[in-house]
């Protein structure tokens, strides 16, 4: 191994420079190009980043219940999808916080008050706390197959969670607007700019997902390896002892 | 498949009686958790001290003092299992994981309804709340329904941080929020039980369904998990 | 003593060990089948956030002398501010409510938009203490002049469902 | 001769630190093994592997057949194991210790009660608190839990260890009539003297490997 490793590839440089230039866009879009909404005025920009947000959660929490379902009903047991499960979900307990945040903001200006109740943001709060119950599992110690079989059972119950939070909207009467896009009456709820803006940033911060996860579940490849190289050495340490 | 079957019989009746003896013979729950959960309620009634706020809140802090208590015996039931090495031995010995789980979940299943109908006593004197008497039929249906759910939840999670490091912090980070079904269930079916807030008792019966779908989950995905959970 | 060896539970019942387990994960996908059932069907008057205006007094969770969230329009040109008073009326399924709130509800409060107030029916008038503004889910550009413009205080003769 | 313990080149890892580095051993059907060498030379380790607990990282393993890298769960029937500790509850009475551990394997009462005149702890001793006997007695009692199991593979950790000479010559007696039925025994102790007579083949263990063997 060299000095000089890194967790990029050309690949991965490609897709970061491209990130970039997406978000950039999203920036200018989102902030300068889009108009502001009849009703809320300004603060309209702020579903610019808290629905992409909220949807890349979602993805990391998928991601990360397929990982570990195939990490458990895989008879290798290959770690590599247990690091990938990890890596989506400290990503998207990352993002459910932007949404979370940047939600309230938005509820201030326009509801009037940070948070409420009502069953969108109940569960979306509940969805939070389990992923972070998640990743302090992954913390508790023990060996690697330990680490992984614990928080793949956690992840297949706590990804139960996502429908309940995406259709609460649905099912119950929320203060929370129903979905614009993701209507079942399939009727678009946005004007034109708007809705390329919005859909603007689902696409950049899936990419920029994309590339968050790459480099993480590396680092944590890597980690792992550091630990078993140094099982290496203190197997043959280990073995040295008897000489004594 | 019938032999399995008996040796998880056997071995869960084995582990529930134990259970039940060392919590007979230590009285752990009654000198420990009874008296703290008794103290969570008269806590509650000074801060809360306002006409009108103890009775509507009453359900919830029932819910709140059981939740709170069944942590410590959670915390104890496992304690008691590696403190002298009995968990490796019940591994090795019991061979079916399945058996310890339903015999844990069981004897935490008595300790918790000897705790709320105790707590409910307390509720009902100390926040001068009076049901009807369907709200009794209602409430104990709650109980009984609420606990067979946590009883399966605790042990799921009392065994998943069993003698690792900092699962004294860990557990109520990890079961409090996979509870909080249980904790808006059963309050909500225990406000309507005792008609607290104008509620009727006709709106606590799907609370309760809810309560029995949790207890079905987690009993299920229990007797899944508890095995590889247990394992190093 | 007898010290022979205990006879193993026979071969066939470990190789059913080793087999996955199907019946728990039935039981967990009934479970969530009739989860979902409980939750969409039997718990939604408990679990939504507020009662439409026409709702009020007639279905269960919104009646009598409880503390209640109404949602409804707020009807245009019924908007009064006086000596720090507001008085507006709600409407919704062509019923109105007349609604008192002690104070401004500042923010975009204004006519023709959805707003869930909370409090108590006091003599057929609707005392509240807190008002939140309800989005709708939809978002109209300003500066648009087509018909679309127009559907926000068009919503005023208009409701949306 | 039947193999009842096979592992070959078998790393064991306890948080990180390699308690079992590679370790060879095969154990035969009626042998009584002694594994000796010094503190922390991986002895407790190879009983733990041997009984389904302590998971293989490296290297293969089989216990009775049964291969200890992916279905170490289906050994544990068959083994009986006395760790360090005791795995006693100390707030049970002895008899209720024995008699838990009894029925997890469905010994029958009358077994209870021999293994509990064995050990010497029927009569006033089988109603104290395990919590009020002494090292000794909560040792015998652990046997006690043990014998009823009547195990194929018997994995003992310093089992003499503080017991009274009567209760050494009791266990001994107990060891060898249990091979003689058909099982199997290994044993851990740094303390050989005794076991030396007892065993029927000494192995010595020293960091985390096999460093010799004498008949």
């Amino acid at each position: 191994m060299t000095t000089t490793q890194s967790t990029a590839t050309p690949t991965t440089q490609k897709l970061g420079i491209a990130t970039a230039i997406a978000v950039s866009f999203l920036v200018l879009s989102g902030l300068i190009f889009s108009a502001e909404d009849v009703v809320q005025g300004s603060t309209v920009r702020m579903m610019y980043v808290h629905v992409p947000s909220i949807w890349v959660a979602y993805l990391a929490f998928g991601l990360t219940a397929l990982c570990s379902a195939v990490y458990v009903s895989n008879r290798s047991r290959s770690l590599i999808w247990d690091r990938f499960a990890g890596a989506s979900a400290e990503i998207g307990v990352l993002f459910v916080a932007i949404s979370l945040v940047t939600g309230s903001l938005w509820g201030r200006l326009t509801w009037g008050t940070f948070w409420v109740w009502d069953a969108r943001l109940t569960s979306t709060a509940f969805l939070f706390i389990t992923y972070i119950g998640y990743l302090a599992v992954r913390r508790l110690g023990g060996t690697f197959t330990q680490r992984a079989r614990r928080s793949a059972i956690m992840a297949l119950l706590a990804v139960l969670e996502i429908p309940l939070v995406h259709f609460s909207v649905n099912l119950w009467r929320t203060l929370h607007q129903k979905a614009s896009i993701a209507d079942p009456n399939a009727k678009v709820q946005l004007d034109g700019f708007m809705l390329f803006t919005l859909f603007w940033g689902l696409v950049s911060f899936s990419m920029l997902f994309a590339w968050l996860l790459i480099h993480r579940q590396r680092l944590m490849a890597l980690e792992d390896a550091v630990q078993d190289q140094g099982l290496d050495r203190a197997i043959q340490e280990r073995r040295t002892e008897a000489g004594r | 498949m019938t032999s399995r079957m008996q040796t998880v019989r056997r071995v869960s009746l084995a582990v529930v009686r134990k259970d039940l003896r060392i919590e007979w013979s230590s009285k752990v729950l009654l000198n420990q958790v009874a008296p703290f959960s008794l103290v969570i309620m008269i806590m509650f009634a000074f801060a809360l001290d306002n006409e009108g706020i103890l009775q509507r809140v009453a359900p919830g802090l029932v819910w709140l003092a059981t939740l709170f208590s069944m942590l410590v015996i959670v915390q104890r039931s496992f304690a008691v299992e590696t403190a002298d090495g009995a968990l490796d031995a019940l591994r090795v010995a019991g061979t079916e994981p399945l058996g310890i789980f339903i015999g844990k979940s069981l004897a935490l299943m008595v300790q918790l309804l000897a705790l709320e109908l105790m707590l409910l006593a307390i509720a009902l004197v100390l926040y001068a709340v009076e049901p009807t008497a369907m709200g009794y039929a209602e409430t104990f249906a709650t109980m009984l329904i609420a606990t067979i759910g946590l009883g399966f939840v605790g042990t799921l999670y009392g065994g998943l941080g069993a003698g690792a490091r900092g699962r004294e912090t860990l557990l109520p980070l990890l079961l409090l929020p996979a509870v909080a079904p249980v904790l808006i269930g059963a309050t909500r079916a225990t406000e309507a039980a005792f008609g607290s807030g104008g509620a009727q008792s006709s709106e606590g019966w799907p609370w309760i369904g809810l309560l029995a779908v949790f207890a079905g989950v987690f009993g299920a995905v229990g007797a899944l998990a508890f095995g590889p959970m247990i394992e190093e | 003593m007898d010290l022979t060896p205990r006879p193993v539970t026979d071969a066939e019942s470990r190789a059913q060990n080793r087999r996955r387990r199907w019946a728990p994960m039935i039981i967990v996908a009934l479970a969530l089948v009739a989860g979902g059932v409980v939750v969409s069907q039997f718990l939604t008057s408990a679990i939504d956030y507020y009662c439409n205006v026409d709702e009020v007094g007639v279905r269960d969770g919104c009646v009598g002398q409880r503390r209640i969230r109404v949602q409804g329009i707020v009807v245009e040109n019924s908007l009064k501010q006086t000596n720090g008073v507001t008085e507006f009326s709600l409407v919704f399924q062509d019923k109105t409510l007349r609604v008192q709130y002690q104070g401004d509800p500042g923010g975009v409060f204004q006519e023709c938009i959805p707003v869930v107030a909370h409090g108590r029916v006091v003599d057929g008038v609707f005392d509240s203490d807190r008002i939140e503004v309800k989005h709708t889910n939809q978002y109209v550009e300003k500066n648009k002049t087509r018909f679309e413009a127009t559907k926000e205080t068009a919503a005023c003769s208009q409701l949306p469902g | 001769m039947e193999t009842v313990v096979e592992l070959s080149g078998v790393v064991a890892v306890l948080s990180n630190f390699p308690a079992l580095a590679g370790i060879d051993l095969v154990v035969h059907r009626g042998e009584i093994v002694l594994l000796h060498g010094p503190n922390g030379a991986g002895k407790t380790s190879v009983l733990r592997v041997c009984a389904g607990l302590l998971p293989i990282e490296r290297g293969e393993g089989s216990v009775m057949g049964v291969n200890l890298r992916t279905h170490r769960e289906s050994v544990r029937e068959q083994v009986g194991l006395l760790g360090h500790s005791n795995g006693l509850y100390l707030e049970l009475t002895v008899t209720q210790n024995v008699s838990f551990w009894a029925s997890t394997v469905g010994a029958t009462e009358q077994e209870v009660a021999l293994a509990m005149q064995r050990m010497k702890i029927d009569g006033r001793l089988a109603h104290v608190k395990a919590s009020q006997l002494s090292a000794g007695q909560r040792r015998r009692c652990a046997l006690a839990s043990l014998i009823v199991r009547r195990a194929s593979l018997w994995l003992l950790d310093e089992p003499h260890a503080g017991l009274d000479t009567a209760g050494q010559d009791e266990l001994d007696a107990i060891l060898q009539s249990a091979v003689s039925s058909g099982a199997t025994v290994v044993l851990a102790s740094h303390e050989t003297q005794r076991s030396r007579l007892l065993a029927t083949r000494v192995v010595k263990v020293d960091g985390g490997l096999i460093s010799g063997s004498e008949s």
